[in-house]
């Protein structure tokens, strides 16, 4: 791609609506361009920016896995000019995209390890696809450790396949939301109590937390009184992100940019930046 | 006792005797033409209070910024005619409450305009300043003027009817009175004179000149929106760049905002990088408030702001028959 | 070659002004097809940015209508509109708007008759001054 | 070609020469203020003005670019005709400065996550080819504090030709081989005399010593560090009042937002100078505002500027020109900033 501020033309696919009140929608779109396919090469963690002419651009982490090929999917919650407009989007319409941006989960870091995935909402985004890619090559990876919570068992997304990971043996699921509901069978609780409850020992353990910054404030010294080592935790942080290219300023932390340094960081980069969550 | 003295010294005492918590003045800056807000806590900062010519700075500024930051403090504050006006207006719009401020006015003669003193000096730089009173007298090097005060008044205070704070505890020193100002409207009945195309043209050539840094509404001590209309993103009511049609729109649109509560107080002119006389606007608006409801912008602790009130009875003949 | 025709936008309050449009066209009466209507609840609810966007956007004039004084829907919707009108209009004109552009009305519903009349007459006025060019941007 | 001299007479022809060639940019006056400006003759061009109301990053990196225009067809970026490339007269060593700090953001290569290289094609365009005529400055003024940053007021860096103004005549001297090259195809000069460049040595350190004592900025970002949660910040953030007049007049400032306008289906995208005084610089949709505090936003400002941008770059984002300084409304002066913050013991109680 030689000009990072351009778009590149995509068509929806499929949508898909994530919850009752239908504020979360989930989109698959693909590539008008094949040159824009064969060029699209990412890594989990990593993000785009959606693109609606007349409206604006807004960052978005791909929830979809590389390895699984000829789409790309993004959850979309409404809330702004941007988002509100992508829910207008009937299937067949187009959007622009700029990405893939940002860096990317320590996969092969994760390699012969356990891994801790921790998420919270609908930032469960990446986490997706983070998980589909290590079952893509589950023989890689030990044992996989997911807890996600929401504030109610509604604003969970992806729930089928939810439904198929917890019947699957070689992960533990564990979800939890913030209140008690009536007909919910699994925890409740916040993330980080939970955390503490239900994650596996930090030998030879990788941590990956995403949710909201409230959520990963509290958790991240949960894991380190578990005894997470900093290097073994990643997070990913969230920026109003704009140019998606480290000039604009907007997601500006420290010395580092979210948009290219990040989003995923480790614990001990994180010791080093100030104003993190 | 001048009125630096005098200021200190009430500073002091309503620090000593805990009547406020903190006290808005102004310090000598660290350039000659500008003073610098103080904020005064202890007894030994009063020392460092002054007032001069180059004290342009309207402090109620302060009791909106970073919202309620001052909430449960008892704040004093310096106020010269036009910040007077503000902070009544402040009270009038419940941003504070009347209990929890001590107004201290300053007998005010104007304040300087930067770029008038640099007009006079012939854009030779200013290294001291001194306020006589009638004449201030600047140097620099190897020059030293004596200037005429109202050579280098900034034009809001050209304008000014009101010198002294028509609210206040204490009052440093003698006030002026109400200042019959002739000279006030004179500009605007001018420029209305001129037919309408040429006032398109002035209009356009002056706003023009916007870079839209949004300085003249963020030193505004009546805006103070959360979100203002400018910054709303849906709908986008108007376009950033620096097209002389959205930045006539932004401006005509914050006028109105400020209709029936702007003070003159001229922080906006003075803020502008790109010197653009903003106050013309602000002035005709006050004008047409003052002729057709008899309102000034903070004058009457006890009213309430022009454009939130009404009477029946108006005169309405602008409306089609 | 046809007369020019101005594009003229109308905010009507729905109360009477509206209702004052739909009598006119319910009583078939002749008016120049000049106008185009935007229904608001109540005139008090005309932002002055509604009109200075319309003309920025392209439209020669703009009409604002709403209820007789004392007939308001909500009590003083029109008393604080008119206020703001005011202010407006004179601001208008002194930035150099010529004042035919930007007009208003006290129009009720049973008034079809002065509804035509009134939108006669700032089609009129508008087309005197010709297409608009000031406040409007080129895109 | 070594320096030159050219008679204040006949510099108005010198720049009839220039814009054969080029789009000649220069100090001049513009509704009262000045700022550079395209210019064709010697008379629009203001050579007493030190430090120009508005910075000339604008020239390269204007207010309002368009990146590119979209309607119902599709995006096309906008192709403009190969206009002359720029040459900028008049800018001082502060302004030149300041073009190298920004070329490092946008002219030199950005490794993206991907591996792939970017450069901001809309900044090359007008900057790669471009030729930089400075001038030092023989009286700079008290707001100065260029001698701060390991440069003084007859710097060349970032210049392609170096001017003296020696009174009656200016001395040009090559600094890059594109500025020799361009002064040779120039013809108003005579050669210099040794006389020329004594008198250029004389100015250059007379302005030097009339500069007042540079504050020491060795370890100035690891002292910021130091502090930053210490309650200084709201100390010196407390007369702040957001209103950005320091970030637009800043030459070094690059900040900005992406907007779209347009009607219907057809309109631009454009990118557009920002602030991070103001608060919506980095709300969130969410509502979430990370910096949601003033004191969070002139911290900032100041860590941006002297920590962030050395740690990344290797130089600070400050070219002491002190437009800061003369703009802000409220005399909030960046030298007394950073002294003060120097000078507060740290209380080790954090706020964070």
């Amino acid at each position: 791609m030689g000009n990072y501020c351009i778009p590149q033309e995509m068509r929806v696919e499929r949508i898909g609506t994530e919850d009752p009140a239908r504020t979360l929608r989930t989109y698959d779109l693909s590539f008008v361009n094949d040159a824009d396919r064969e060029a699209f090469k990412y890594l989990p963690g990593q993000f785009c920016e959606l693109s609606i002419p007349g409206k604006g651009e807004s960052p978005f982490g791909i929830a979809s896995s590389p390895t699984e090929e000829g789409f790309l999917r993004f959850t979309v919650n409404r809330t702004g000019s941007v988002t509100n407009e992508i829910h207008y989007l009937r299937n067949g319409d187009l959007i622009g995209l700029r990405g893939p941006l940002g860096n990317w989960y320590p996969i092969e870091d994760m390699k012969g390890m356990n891994v801790l995935i921790v998420g919270g909402g609908f930032a469960f985004t990446t986490l997706r696809s983070l998980l589909i890619y290590l079952m893509g090559s589950r023989e890689d990876y030990k044992n996989i450790t997911v807890i996600y919570g929401a504030r109610n068992p509604d604003l969970f997304i992806y729930k089928d396949e939810i439904a198929l990971w917890k019947q699957r043996d070689d992960i533990q699921m564990h979800l939890t939301i913030d209140k008690p509901v009536d007909g919910w069978n699994e925890r409740t609780g916040f993330v980080p109590a939970v955390v503490e409850e239900v994650a596996p020992t930090p030998d030879n353990t990788m941590a990956v937390v995403c949710g909201p910054p409230v959520m990963i404030k509290y958790t991240l010294p949960v894991l380190t009184k578990l005894g997470f080592s900093d290097e073994m935790i990643y997070t990913s942080l969230e920026r109003r992100m704009k140019c998606g290219i480290g000039k604009c300023g907007r997601c500006n932390i420290g010395s580092k940019y979210i948009c290219i340094d990040g989003p995923v960081f480790s614990m001990a980069e994180l010791k080093n930046i100030p104003e993190t969550v | 006792m001048n009125t630096t003295d005098n200021l200190r010294k009430t500073i002091k005492t309503l620090i000593s005797e805990k009547k406020v918590d903190l006290f808005l003045g102004w310090e000598k800056g660290s350039l000659p033409l500008s003073a610098t807000p103080l904020f005064v806590t202890t007894g030994e900062q009063a020392e460092r209070a002054i007032f001069d010519v180059t004290c342009g700075n309207n402090l109620s500024i302060y009791f909106t910024k970073d919202k309620k930051q001052y909430a449960n403090k008892k704040v004093g504050i310096a106020v010269k005619g036009c910040d007077a006006r503000s902070v009544v207006l402040n009270i009038l719009e419940k941003q504070i409450k009347r209990e929890d401020v001590v107004i201290v006015g300053v007998p005010c003669n104007g304040v300087l305009d930067k770029k008038k003193v640099l007009a006079a000096t012939e854009g030779r730089e200013v290294l001291e300043l001194v306020d006589n009173g009638d004449t201030v007298t600047v140097k620099g090097k190897g020059f030293e003027l004596s200037l005429n005060r109202q050579e280098i008044l900034s034009s809001s205070c050209l304008a000014c009817i009101y010198p002294d704070a028509q609210e206040y505890d204490f009052f440093m020193g003698e006030a002026r009175g109400e200042v019959p100002n002739e000279e006030r409207v004179k500009e605007i009945i001018d420029f209305q004179n001129l037919p309408d195309s040429d006032r398109w043209e002035q209009t356009r050539a002056e706003y023009q000149k916007c870079i839209r840094c949004y300085a003249c509404r963020n030193v505004c001590p009546s805006c103070y929106c959360n979100v203002c209309f400018v910054d709303q993103n849906d709908p986008k009511w108007i376009g950033s760049t620096c097209e002389y049609t959205d930045s006539v729109i932004f401006h005509v649109i914050r006028n109105l905002h400020v209709a029936g509560r702007c003070v003159e107080c001229g922080a906006c002119e003075r803020a502008c990088p790109m010197d653009i006389n903003l106050l013309m606007m602000n002035r005709k608006v006050a004008m047409e408030v003052k002729d057709r409801f008899g309102d000034v912008a903070g004058l009457d602790i006890n009213g309430k702001p022009a454009m939130s009130d009404f009477k029946e009875d108006e005169k309405q003949k602008f409306i089609m028959g | 070659m046809s007369e020019w025709q101005p594009r003229i936008l109308a905010i009507l309050c729905n109360w009477c002004s509206y209702a004052g449009a739909d009598l006119a066209g319910v009583s078939r009466m002749q008016y120049p097809p000049s106008i185009r209507v935007v229904r608001v609840p109540c005139s008090g609810r005309v932002d002055p940015l509604f009109i200075l966007k319309s003309l920025q956007s392209g439209f020669d004039g703009v009409l604002v209508s709403g209820c007789h004084p004392g007939d308001c829907h909500y009590i003083s919707g029109n008393y604080v509109a008119r206020r703001k009108f005011a202010v407006l209009k004179p601001l208008l004109e002194f930035i150099g708007v010529e004042p035919g552009r930007v007009q208003f009305s006290w129009i009720s519903a049973g008034e079809g008759d002065r509804f035509a009349k009134v939108v006669t007459r700032i089609t009129e006025d508008v087309r005197e001054l010709g297409p608009a060019t000031r406040l409007v941007k080129k895109l | 070609m070594n320096m030159v001299s050219l008679d204040k007479k006949k510099f108005g022809s010198f720049i009839l020469e220039l814009s054969a060639e080029h789009a000649v940019y220069a100090p001049g006056k513009a509704g009262g203020k000045t700022e550079f400006i395209p210019v064709e003759s010697e008379d629009e061009i203001d050579l007493k003005t030190l430090v120009t109301d508005l910075s000339p990053k604008g020239v390269f990196f204007p207010h309002s670019e368009v990146l590119y225009e979209y309607d119902k067809e599709g995006i096309r970026v906008p192709q403009k005709e190969a206009g002359k490339p720029i040459a900028v007269w008049g800018m001082r060593g502060c302004d030149a400065r300041s073009l190298l700090m920004l070329n490092k953001v946008f002219g030199s290569a950005i490794q993206m996550p991907d591996n792939k290289n970017f450069q901001d094609p809309y900044w090359k365009e007008k900057y790669d080819n471009s030729v930089i005529f400075g001038t030092g400055c023989n009286e700079p003024l008290s707001t100065c504090f260029c001698n701060w940053f390991e440069a003084g007021p007859h710097s060349s860096a970032g210049m392609d030709v170096f001017v003296v103004d020696a009174g009656n005549s200016f001395l040009l001297e090559p600094v890059t081989d594109k500025g020799r090259a361009v002064l040779d195809k120039l013809s108003c000069f005579t050669d210099s005399t040794e006389e020329d460049k004594t008198t250029a040595a004389e100015l250059a350190s007379e302005a030097l010593d009339g500069m007042a004592e540079p504050m020491e900025v060795n370890g100035l970002g690891e002292m910021l560090n130091n502090k930053y949660d210490e309650p200084v910040w709201d100390q010196i953030s407390a007369k702040c009042i957001n209103c950005g007049a320091c970030t637009f007049s800043c030459p070094t400032c690059h900040c900005y937002d992406i907007q779209d306008e347009g009607k219907g289906s057809s309109g631009k995208r454009i990118r557009i100078w920002d602030s991070c005084m103001f608060p919506i610089f980095t709300m969130e949709a969410s509502g979430h505002n990370p910096r949601a505090l003033s004191s969070q936003r002139v911290r900032q400002r100041v860590m941006h500027k002297y920590s962030y941008f050395p740690e990344k770059y290797g130089e600070f984002l400050c070219t002491g020109c002190g437009r800061c300084v003369t703009v802000c409304p409220v005399n909030l002066d960046i030298r007394e900033v950073l002294k003060t913050i120097n000078e507060y013991k740290k209380q080790g109680i954090t706020n964070g």
